[in-house]
């Protein structure tokens, strides 16, 4: 039982972890923005297809990942420079251009690249045995790269200035203005921040799963699921209520089946809701 | 030779209008008051000198540059600062945090000064440096929101209610840290509710009802004027 | 003589800061009842508390022999004691008619089940329709029944609103700040109207204000906090002279000591 | 008299519609006509929602809902398609009637969030329980309708059928929104506390415009099934945002936008079948370009045009 649990916890926590890297770019634009991007998930798309490219052309792939996620933070950038910044603060306004944004982004994809199954080489292979618990290599890798790139992102959020501003505007605008800090440049910093986030774990998880137009729906509808439940806006949040639901997920999913997993998790949202509409953190960064 | 000149400032909130051509001017390194009952509009006219706020009409200037229309991001470069009402400081971030914030525009050379400075006018929040802002009591919010505004080493000083929900004696440490700053050079306009306190803190005082600049003079002759205790207290103005 | 609205020792605490300390008044049927202070005295939190936005820490707050701390505002308000706003106080979109044909309306058709009685609607509109004409008489709003509420003149909009509160057929009214963004005639006005609304109407009211001199005018009675405690509940002329009143406001003299 | 002139004009264009059919008899034109039908419906379910100040993701979830429970029930318990009709308004509208109070007090965004999530949670069931609703490949053979005798088994027959419930639908929210019931919705929209202040119980209304827009989406899912007789989760993907750009385009301020934002938006891309991702394409730049410049719509369009000339004359 004691090696099953800690299996459960580990699977919980991989996965749990790439979950996080997507809902803490889509919470910090929330926070930040007050806008809802929908098309966070076609961002992760992005990241993965940009792996797929670079290594077609002969990149390693911890390159072809960074390079990938930069590329698509750029991207972003510009998309809230030309489309963003014209609803901010308007959250349903927001929504709906970010609705746009994504059929536009998943279309583009099936355009260049069609809806087949493409497959991202795998940079390591193999399984770790540690007596009772089992983990393939690659996974291992993703879970310890999402832990990796969520420490650096704490480290920059704490440590920097445009950190701090960051974290500032979310709270105050207006007062983090007089401060001297220019809005319009956080905005554009943290919408491509939260997209070269979502991008990097795209890339991470394309070599485990196959890459297709529509593999970022999946990771956003949990980026939903864990800002309800983390309270949307907030960082900490983000990290917990990802934790808690790539651990539910794993435990449920083990001991009883997926779709009673994911029904259990629902519920488990509207439980929280219930409890503390604001969500387990609350809405600050 | 004055240094802030409001020239006929109007400012207004949809169909509300806040302030009506207001005009005082500030010499340099005074420390003058604001004041008058709620509503009155003196944070509207405290906003709209900062920025945070479009003029409606007029001009200001802040030692001999035109500052209308700054916005509200720039004002910190030419030298101006302000505390707002309510403290509003970040309540997430830590004292040490918010403090850094306000020297955002600052070398570290200049942030290290400054972050002793306000050390010195405030121990207390060299205590209290690791503590989330959210969590300080409204004496200890009020130097950090004062102490924020020192950070960027201001020339004027705009203090809006510095004053405001704090215990009697919180408000005179306050009060001596106001006084202080002023001593080494900065500029303060000020915007209090408190009449007694701030006619004793400036040497010049204009008093706004609904808007308008009603009454102005030197602070000492305007303590015992029955028409400032009228407009607090509600009583015949006679005049 | 029997109370009207009662409120009981009512404490509040936010986090580790007493908003509110053990206040209590009770109001006597006709009367015009005060709540003043400097700013972060608590009246906000107090009038908060009464209508029910959020359940005192301790207290009670009774109307008309019924306690209503906690239940919801449009419950309380159909018992008969309406709340005004300080900011939103109309719907902007709407003509003048049509925000006193919803005051009343609202009182009338409050819940989804006014759909199973089919009488109801016909009914609630002729009677609204009728309210809505004799509030515009008794406003003197024949001028502007068709002009939009957003496009009135500030002070306007609130004479609007307590129309509109008045509409809803309260048997007591409970105004935030209503002179807020006033100017002094327009404050002078609302003054004079809430003493006809007291007279005409028969119906109490209690005020939450800033400008001294409006409230000083109509009250009968007045109740001043400070640091969220009473520090004064008498007529007018008594609390502007009492000296803890003065201080409250105007500052003492030791502060600087 | 207003309502005369109205009853004229619905009556004539509602005539007008009847008769498609006998000048378009081709099969792929009458099948067009039907899915507008069927979105006509939808997005005024979905206009109900918007017009009290709430986006609902969870609309196309209800079609689903709609659409499985009527073909169930004949399949199954073997009801007439009356019954099942009726049945799977209800289910939805039940639906919505235990999770309104619970999402309602979820304000804006969360709203929005959480019926996006709960349209994921009934989706997936629908993938998953295989035995219940045949998962992936879904529900086939669903049974035709019989109606007074009579058996629904043409695409005109299920025009007609989709068109009188989109002109119901249409009348139902033209009547809602001209009561006093559409009064207070705006109320509770424009301002709520004041609303509130005055005595309206917001809560209750928004639930009760929940169970009504929901049975409206359900009953639109239950001709959806029996016209195709075939059901699948993945028919549904799209409809999420088919429904909202209807509204969008068309403008959600009078039933009206959503009736002609259907009629222009939904033939479009069957009509180019041959190129859908540049039409899917072209949907998402039409969505971001409406959203940033014609935010109110064709309606909004067509009102400023209106009192412009109004003004100048």
């Amino acid at each position: 039982m004691g090696q099953l649990l800690a299996q459960i916890l580990v699977n919980g926590l991989i996965s749990g972890s790439t979950y996080v890297l997507v809902a803490l770019g889509f919470t910090m634009i929330s926070g930040i923005m007050r806008v809802l991007n929908f098309a966070h998930g076609e961002f992760y798309m992005m990241g993965a297809y940009g792996v797929y490219v670079l290594t077609q052309y002969g990149l390693g792939y911890f390159p072809a990942l960074l390079i990938g996620a930069i590329i698509v933070g750029a991207f972003g950038v510009v998309m809230e420079r030309l489309i963003f910044r014209w609803v901010i603060g308007r959250e349903v306004n927001g929504l709906i251009v970010a609705l746009g944004l994504s059929v536009v982004l998943k279309a583009l994809a099936l355009i260049i690249f069609g809806p087949v199954e493409l497959a991202v080489t795998r940079p390591v292979h193999g399984t770790l045995d540690l007596g009772s618990v089992s983990i393939p290599y690659d996974r291992l890798l993703v879970g310890g790269c999402a832990f990796g790139i969520m420490l650096l992102f704490y480290f920059f959020l704490t440590f920097t200035r445009v950190g701090l501003a960051m974290r500032a505007v979310a709270q105050d605008e207006k007062i983090a203005a007089i401060q001297g800090v220019r809005p319009s440049f956080i905005h554009a910093a943290a919408f491509g921040l939260g997209c070269l986030l979502a991008g990097l774990a795209g890339g991470l998880m394309a070599p485990i799963y196959t890459v297709n137009p529509t593999i970022g729906e999946l990771p956003m509808g949990k980026a939903f699921v864990i800002v309800i439940l983390g309270g949307l806006g907030s960082i900490p949040g983000a990290v917990v209520g990802g934790l808690l639901l790539g651990i539910a997920e794993s435990f449920f999913s083990t001991l009883i089946d997926g779709t009673v997993s994911a029904m259990l998790v629902f519920a488990l949202v509207v439980l929280v809701i219930i409890v503390r509409p604001q969500g387990l953190m609350g809405r600050s960064l | 030779m004055s240094s802030l000149e409001l020239d006929k400032v109007s400012v207004a909130y949809g169909n509300i209008q806040a302030v009506h051509e207001v005009s005082l001017s500030v010499r340099q390194g005074a420390v003058v008051c604001l004041l008058g009952a709620n509503g009155a509009g003196k944070s509207s006219l405290l906003n709209a000198i900062i920025g945070l706020i479009p003029l409606r009409g007029g001009k200001i200037s802040w030692q001999g540059r035109d500052m209308t229309g700054t916005r509200a991001f720039e004002a910190v470069r030419q030298g101006l600062s302000l505390s707002p009402e309510g403290r509003r400081l970040f309540p997430g971030l830590t004292v040490m945090e918010n403090l850094a914030m306000g020297a955002y525009r600052q070398t570290r050379g200049d942030t290290a000064v400054s972050l002793e400075r306000v050390f010195g006018l405030f121990p207390r929040l060299k205590e209290r440096a690791r503590q989330r802002a959210g969590s300080l009591s409204g004496g200890e919010q009020q130097m950090c929101a004062i102490g924020r505004a020192m950070m960027s080493n201001p020339s004027l000083l705009l203090l809006d209610e510095p004053s405001l929900g704090l215990a009697p004696k919180v408000i005179g440490d306050v009060a001596r840290a106001i006084t202080e700053i002023n001593a080494t050079g900065v500029t303060i306009l000020i915007v209090e509710q408190n009449a007694k306190l701030a006619l004793r803190l400036s040497e010049y005082a204009y008093v706004l009802e609904t808007g308008r600049v009603a009454l102005h003079g030197p602070s000492k002759e305007l303590i015992d004027d029955p028409h400032v205790r009228a407009i607090y207290l509600g009583g015949v103005a006679t005049a | 003589m029997t109370a009207v609205l009662s409120v009981t020792d009512i404490s509040r605490q936010f986090g580790g800061l007493q908003a509110l300390s053990d206040v209590a008044f009770t109001t006597v049927p006709g009367e015009i009842f005060g709540i003043i202070g400097p700013n972060g005295a608590g009246k906000t939190t107090l009038f908060n508390v009464i209508t029910g936005a959020f359940p005192p820490s301790t207290g009670k707050v009774v109307f008309e022999g019924t306690p209503v701390a906690g239940l919801s505002m449009d419950k309380v308000a159909r018992m008969g004691l309406v709340r005004t706003f300080q900011a939103t106080s109309v719907f902007r979109s709407q003509s003048v008619f049509e925000n006193l044909r919803r005051g009343a309306m609202f009182s009338l058709l409050g819940r989804p089940s006014f759909l199973l009685r089919a009488k109801a609607t016909v009914t609630a509109g002729a009677v609204a329709r009728k309210r809505a004409e004799e509030i515009i008489d008794f406003l003197d709003l024949g001028a502007v029944t068709t002009n939009r509420a957003g496009d009135l003149a500030y002070g306007l909009q609130k004479i609007l609103g307590v129309g509109m509160a008045l509409a809803a057929a309260p048997k007591m009214l409970l105004m935030d700040e209503p002179a807020a963004g006033l100017n002094p005639t327009e404050t002078a006005a609302l003054g004079k109207l809430l003493l006809r609304v007291r007279g005409e109407w028969k119906i109490d009211i209690v005020v939450v204000e800033h400008d001294m001199q409006m409230i000083m005018s109509i009250c009968d009675r007045i109740m001043v906090l400070n640091y969220g405690r009473v520090i004064c509940l008498d007529t007018p002329s008594q609390v502007r002279a009492d000296p803890a009143v003065i201080e409250a406001y105007l500052g003492t003299d030791d502060e600087l000591a | 008299m207003r309502l005369g002139r109205f009853a004229l004009v619905f009556a004539a264009v509602m005539a007008v519609l009847v008769a498609v059919p006998f000048y378009f008899p081709q099969r792929y034109i009458i099948h067009i006509c039907v899915m507008t039908a069927l979105f006509v419906t939808l997005g005024l379910s979905m206009n109900l929602m918007l017009r009290t100040g709430l986006v609902s993701l969870a609309h196309s979830a209800f079609m689903a809902i709609g659409s499985y429970t009527s073909a169930l029930c004949m399949m199954r318990l073997g009801w007439p398609f009356s019954v099942s009709f009726l049945a799977s308004g209800l289910m939805v509208a039940l639906l919505a009637l235990v999770s309104g109070p619970i999402f309602l007090r979820i304000k804006g965004v969360y709203f929005i969030l959480l019926t996006y999530a709960l349209s994921q949670v009934v989706m997936l069931n629908f993938m998953e329980w295989v035995s219940l609703f045949g998962g992936n490949s879904g529900l086939s053979d669903i049974p035709r309708p019989v109606l007074f005798g009579m058996v629904f088994n043409t695409a005109r027959q299920f025009y007609w059928m989709a068109l009188a419930l989109a002109g119901v639908s249409f009348l139902v929210a033209r009547t809602i929104y001209r009561s006093a019931l559409g009064t207070i919705i705006d109320a509770i929209k424009e301002e709520e506390r004041l609303a509130s202040s005055l005595g309206l119980n917001a809560m209750g209304f928004r639930v009760l415009i929940f169970c009504i827009s929901g049975f409206i989406a359900g009953l639109s899912g239950s001709v959806y099934a029996h016209y195709m007789t075939f059901l699948s989760p993945e028919a549904f993907t799209g409809v999420m945002i088919d429904v909202i750009l209807i509204n969008v385009f068309g403008g959600a301020a009078s039933p009206i936008g959503p009736v002609l934002g259907a009629i222009i938006l939904i033939p479009l891309p069957e009509l180019l079948r041959d190129a859908q991702e540049y039409q899917i394409l072209a949907y998402g730049i039409l969505l971001i370009a409406l959203q940033l410049f014609l935010p109110e719509g064709l309606i909004g369009l067509c009102r400023r045009i209106l009192s412009a000339r109004w003004r100048r004359s």
